[in-house]
């Protein structure tokens, strides 16, 4: 049988150049705030002190004083708006625009330090920073909680005063969700385990750390139709929410998404974007460009991904099977609901095939920023908790890691934690890779007066599938354009432009990627979930293949038979029929205005058929006994890509999450005073891992084709995030002979490791 | 018939039946179905029309992009999952 | 006060003036007031080097720099890298070797490297490494910014 | 950012003129590193900015064996970490002037310039306090010189009145058999700010210690010396064990705070190890002068 390991393909697997790339090494690629427009002010956000205050007035008068000042906008500028979910991600995701609209710009409390309070819009950034400094706000300080157990001990302050209790309906609460896994009989798999290990896991909130600003720049004239150019991976995302902020028809929003300069999840919601329309239209229609500072963006304006405290106890025979695990789960969601606490309770045991497990999960509130998605959102913190246990129940029962693993692997056919069964998965293939990697093979080296240890980790991420839309334009001299709603933030248009050339017999180079504005092209879903090279490659293969049926048709006519004696293969038009030469594409585009005209294609997809994901980490590292500093020595990831389009792009991601997973594991934390100040919100001290921090990182793909797929394509941009904080504390633990539980493992929380154990 | 894979929070409307055999063409007659032997049922998993906004369902392993009007098979397999959460 | 300064400078190779207010930072001079918009902001606090340029050779980051004080510096900024359509092999090399993904630092990337390839065209990956340690990347884990590093290196010596 | 004047004036005549014309509010201009944050954040609102950096003296490097060095306050790490002299006579110092930032900072940050902001965490304080420099201050009433370690008067603040200005910076020449050495501790290996920071300068007769010097960033209100470890080590034998205990009694100089940078107990630990590290190393470099 033909399948994607099978065929060979011409285009798919290469390494071409990227489409866009020219752009972006020039310095003429146009991100979102390298737009300009003439009459163009500048917006600009008021934000809270206070980490827990009503908002008793607000009095703007001085601030619309200041010459150049031509908007003042507050919560009550937006339209009236309730908690009637509205939906997104093609209806499996749902927003409460009452939260969202409270959370851009607070209604009655500020419930973060950070939190927007009012905007201004001025005709240069630094007058509406003054004008800010104008804006006379009078706050009652609330009693505040930041701690996670403590928010959810009864007797907490109070955050949301309508949160109750699933239990008591007349008590308030700051537990906003709770979530249960379940089956078999716990009590008896813990019975028959010969080895149980029981550890308590803390982990702090981190923040995604792209490194462009969020930016917006909206234009809204008055006419009813409003326009947002904006760095997003969700222009469709960001139409709904700011139509329904505004109280405008869904239609009535055009969003153009400019280049975005990272996102890895918080670029999938609004953050600015209304009040820069907002803004435009109080400043009678004038454009209104907004650019996040540093500092706002960290301390809260855009969500980092939550901290959590994770229990997680496991039971094993003494040959190495688990019979038992049961984990409890509690993620900081931010001032707002919604962490993804249940993502980190249905990936955590996923990996394995255990018959008996209980994972409860608790979404709570403090006053902390809103937590957004943030890389295989809810995964990495569970994994780092499951993978330190697995690695101690493989240690406890002698046997190398990577084969206990293996032993207790999920496969084909495993009822996953969630309930469905597993299609086809490559977490052993992943696995074994890494046991055949050069690195895993070669011993590690002790020097003296250093401590050195390895260790390894695995992660599963579900991935999305969700809509897209794509058009293919045949041009006449027998190239195309792929037009698709999917922002670019990888190197997507690469990807999906090459399933594009496979199909039609082109050079990758001869099919133009473009990213339309949600006018030109159908809904599309947001660039995240993993999902773009799979569902919009999707939507881009089956609007190929719409192109291929035409040019059969038009094949026909040159060849005067019936378009069902037509065959495409391997990018030509065979005739069935006569002995007519072949014809290709290039051949056929000049012959098109004569057999009827232009050519596009088009598909629509709601994508099923995903592929989940599965990487595994190998990393070693150096610890200085003295400073309790850790050096990450080697490190490599092999993840299950399915098929990868461009190869070099699927190591780029996977390089990309381990290094953002080594991060989280050694140096990134928010840094809270007790006033619930962020005291971190800077580059400088959120410590994100430089280039001289770090080794080669090596990639070794693995190609495990997903059935759901024609061309066998997982996700590929989510799952590497998810093993390094895991594998990192698994080597340092073994470097210094002691189970390290928190993370990041930073000198002076190792040093606190080493001291106890030094006595 | 198909089998309803019953969430553990859910069980308390089951009698504790981890999973349920019901009859049914699409998941909003197989959900109606189960409310007619388990009463109580249906309003945890449906809003209106549609599924509650909180909630997806996956059949045979994908999630069911219709919703309440996918269609089943004699032999599917109906889950009922969290949907993507947050804004 | 808020009378603007004009500022006669060299950029990109070509004798420029331009208007500025004093607060105005290079950074700020350069897209808003010139529109070279290939410099870009990320932190304004000198931690991530996406604004970096060269002025009068030394990579220094435009952010922390008034625009004011460009008076008689050569400034060299991503848009004059390339000598018309001749890419720098820098650049040819991130193109090769898939060094950006988003792209929003490579700019800054460019020039860090291109400061270093000046002054030490045969440098080790520690020295790489090091020279572009004021430059934050998140998306590629550094690793193939570092080898079209290396390669551009090689492709200039002739290698 | 609020509005401001700013001027380049090419002598310290009138930059001294301009800094006492607008009383408290005009402030110096050098590399802008730490300024430029500090203006964006609304903690400095100068009202007039006076670039130095266009005053010839205060670019100047030049070494003299017998008046030691004169470096100018304005001279950017870079050039320092360039230059032979600095390598040669002040390799601790030089080094430490090359751990500031980035080399995007280092382009534009100058020693004079990390002396002034007075954080307490520069990485060139304890350096020059190790080396006992001097800084040449020019102002209104004239010249005045002020060693490194009277410099401080707390987290950000210093002795410098209105008007005045740091010209250069003054060192002595070594001594025969002297070298210094400045190690800090930063979680990553670059862009951080010193957890801990310490400068060593030992000068060896024989292969004993003749004179020493330390100096501590981070781990006070101010960068400070640790004079009870160097006059521990004076008369003996500077090896591990030494050094060992040198760190020790730097570890009672220091009174580390807890913030988010680390915490004092850790503070307190790593004084001692990296005092005897810089005290090692800089006996090491001794021997080979």
């Amino acid at each position: 049988m033909d399948t994607p390991q099978t065929h060979q393909f011409k285009v798919i697997g290469t390494r071409p150049v990227r489409h866009d790339g020219l752009d972006k090494v020039i310095g003429r690629a146009k991100y979102g705030a390298d737009y300009s427009f003439p009459g163009m002010l500048y917006g600009k956000v008021l934000r809270s002190p206070y980490a827990h205050a009503r908002i008793k007035s607000i009095n703007t008068e001085k601030a619309l004083r200041l010459p150049g000042v031509k908007a003042v906008v507050t919560h009550a500028d937006f339209a009236p708006q309730t908690t009637a979910p509205v939906y997104r991600m093609g209806g499996e995701a749902a927003v409460n625009p009452l939260y969202l609209a409270s959370n851009i710009l607070a209604k009655d409390k500020v419930l973060y330090a950070g939190h927007g309070v009012a905007a201004v819009a001025a005709t240069s950034p630094h007058i509406a920073e003054e004008a800010l400094a104008l804006i006379e706000v009078e706050y009652e300080p609330l009693p505040l909680v930041l701690d996670l157990l403590e928010a959810m001990k009864p007797g907490a302050a109070i955050i949301n005063p309508d949160l109750r209790r699933k239990d008591k309906p007349d008590e308030q609460t700051n537990i906003a969700g709770e979530f249960q896994f379940k089956r078999g009989d716990i009590e008896a798999g813990f019975k028959a385990a010969d080895i149980i290990v029981e550890r308590e896991f803390r982990t702090e909130m981190v923040h995604q750390g792209y490194i462009e600003p969020p930016n917006a720049l909206g234009i809204f004239p008055g006419d009813g139709h409003a326009t947002v150019y904006t760095s997003t991976q969700g222009p469709f995302d960001v139409r709904i929410m700011s139509a329904t902020l505004l109280g405008l028809p869904e239609g009535n929003v055009k969003v153009v998404p400019a280049e975005i300069g990272g996102g890895f999840g918080a670029k999938l919601t609004v953050h600015i974007e209304p009040v820069a329309l907002l803004l435009s239209k109080h400043a009678g229609g004038r454009p209104v460009k907004m650019v996040m500072t540093r500092t706002e963006m960290m301390r809260g304006a855009t969500g980092p991904t939550s901290g959590s405290i994770l229990r997680v106890k496991m039971g094993a025979t003494k040959e190495g099977r688990i019979v038992a695990a049961k984990a409890w789960f509690a993620y900081e969601a931010g001032a707002f609901p919604g962490s993804p606490v249940w993502l980190g309770c249905f990936t955590g045991l996923s990996p394995y095939d255990i018959e008996n497990f209980l994972v409860d999960g608790y979404d709570v509130l403090v006053n902390k920023p809103k937590t957004s998605s943030y890389r295989a959102p809810g995964a990495t913190n569970a994994a780092f908790a499951v993978e330190c246990v697995v690695d101690e129940l493989a240690n406890r029962c002698g046997m190398d890691p990577l084969d206990f693993r293996i032993r207790n692997a999920s496969r084909e056919g495993t009822q996953s934690v969630m309930g469905p069964k597993f299609p086809r998965i490559g977490y052993i293939e992943v696995c074994e890779a890494i046991k055949n990697s050069q690195h895993y093979r070669t011993p590690l080296a002790q020097v003296p007066g250093k401590y050195r240890g390895r260790g390894v980790a695995t992660g599963f991420w579900i991935n999305g599938g969700m809509q897209s839309s794509a058009i293919v334009n045949v041009h006449a001299d027998g190239t195309a354009s792929l037009v698709t709603g999917s922002v670019d933030i990888g190197g997507s248009r690469a990807s999906t432009a090459m399933v594009v050339a496979e199909v039609l017999g082109l050079r990758a180079e001869d099919v133009r990627p473009a990213v339309a504005d949600t006018d030109s092209i159908g809904y599309t879903d947001g660039t995240g979930g993993s999902r773009v090279a799979f569902a919009t490659g999707l939507a881009a293969y089956q609007a190929a293949h719409d192109v291929v049926r035409q040019l059969k048709e038009r094949a026909a006519k040159v060849w005067e038979i019936s378009p069902e004696d037509v065959a495409w293969v391997d990018g030509k038009a065979i005739s069935k029929k006569n002995g007519a030469p072949p014809l290709t594409l290039k051949e056929l585009a000049p012959r098109l205005t004569r057999t009827g005209g232009p050519v596009t294609g088009r598909a629509n997809v709601y994508a099923t058929g995903v592929g989940p994901a599965f990487a595994a980490c190998l990393v070693d590292v150096e610890i200085d006994p003295e400073t309790a500093k850790v050096q990450v020595l080697r490190c490599t990831v092999a993840q299950d890509a399915g098929k990868a389009i461009h190869p070099s792009y699927v190591e780029g991601q996977m390089q990309g999450g381990t290094v953002q997973g080594l991060g989280w594991a050694l140096n990134e934390e928010y840094v809270y005073d007790e006033k619930g100040t962020l005291r971190n919100a800077s580059f400088l001290d959120y410590r994100m891992p430089t280039c001289l921090d770090l080794p080669m990182i090596e990639p070794v793909i693995v190609e495990v084709a997903n059935p759901g797929h024609p061309l066998g394509v997982r996700g590929v941009g989510e799952v590497s995030i998810v093993p390094p904080p895991a594998a990192v504390a698994n080597a340092v633990s073994m470097a210094v002979g002691s189970r390290i539980t928190d993370l990041p493992i930073s000198p002076p929380r190792l040093f606190k490791v080493l001291a106890a154990r030094r006595g | 018939m198909p089998r309803v894979f019953i969430p553990s929070l859910l069980r308390k409307y089951t009698g504790g039946q981890e999973s349920v055999v019901v009859p049914g063409r699409t998941v909003g007659e197989v959900v109606r179905n189960l409310d007619q032997q388990f009463p109580g049922f249906r309003n945890q998993v449906v809003e209106g029309d549609d599924l509650k906004s909180s909630l997806a369902v996956s059949v045979d392993g994908d999630i069911a992009v219709g919703g309440l009007l996918e269609q089943v098979r004699e032999s599917s397999e109906i889950h009922f999952v969290p949907a993507i959460g947050g804004g | 006060m808020s009378k603007k300064q004009l500022v006669e400078t060299t950029i990109n190779g070509e004798p420029t003036e331009f208007l500025c207010e004093t607060r105005q930072s290079l950074l700020e001079s350069l897209r808003d007031v010139l529109g070279l918009t290939g410099s870009k902001e990320g932190c304004l606090t000198g931690d991530c080097g996406a604004c970096t340029v060269l002025v009068d050779g030394r990579p220094v980051c435009s952010c922390l720099m008034l625009g004011v004080e460009a008076r008689g510096k050569k400034i060299t900024t991503v848009e004059g890298l390339a000598e018309g359509t001749q890419l720098h092999p820098l650049q040819q090399k991130f193109l090769e070797d898939a060094s950006l993904q988003c792209g929003i630092c490579t700019p800054g990337f460019l020039m860090s490297a291109k400061a270093l390839l000046d002054r030490n065209p045969n440098p080790t990956e520690a020295e790489i490494r090091y020279a572009l340690a004021g430059n934050l990347c998140r998306c590629t884990g550094y690793d193939k910014i570092v080898r079209a590093v290396m390669n551009a290196a090689k492709v200039m010596q002739g290698r | 950012m609020h509005e401001f004047s700013y001027e380049a004036p090419t002598t310290v005549d009138q930059a001294v003129k301009l800094l006492a014309s607008d009383g408290d509010s005009a402030r110096v201009i050098c590399g802008g590193t730490d300024l430029l944050i500090q203006m964006r954040n609304a903690v400095r609102k100068p009202r007039l900015l006076v670039d130095v950096k266009g005053i010839p003296e205060m670019r100047e490097i030049s070494f003299d064996a017998k008046a030691g060095l004169k470096l100018g306050a304005a001279v950017p790490c870079i050039e320092i970490h360039e230059s032979q002299v600095m390598h040669r006579y002040y390799p601790g110092l030089t080094e430490a002037a090359h751990l500031i930032g980035s080399l995007q900072i280092q382009s534009r940050a100058s020693i004079g310039g990390n002396l002034c902001n007075s954080s307490p965490a520069a990485d060139t304080s304890p350096a020059l306090l190790a080396v006992g420099a001097i800084a040449k201050i020019v102002g209104p009433a004239g010249t005045r010189e002020v060693p490194v370690e009277k410099f401080f008067t707390g987290p950000g603040t210093n002795v410098l009145q209105k008007g005045e200005l740091v010209v250069q910076i003054l060192i002595p020449p070594p001594a025969p058999h002297t070298a210094d050495r400045y190690i800090r501790m930063i979680p990553r290996n670059e862009m951080d700010i010193a957890i801990v920071g310490a400068g060593a300068c030992v000068t060896l007769d024989g292969d004993k210690v003749a004179a020493a010097r330390i100096g501590l960033g981070a781990v006070a209100p101010t960068p400070i010396l640790a004079p009870k470890a160097a006059e521990y080590l004076i008369g003996k034998k500077l090896d591990e064990k030494t050094a060992e205990r040198a760190g020790e009694l730097a570890r009672e100089s220091a009174s580390p705070i807890d913030d988010m940078r680390g915490t004092a107990e850790y503070r307190r630990h790593v004084v001692g190890v990296l005092t005897k590290r810089a005290l090692l190393g800089a006996a090491e470099r001794a021997r080979q002068n």
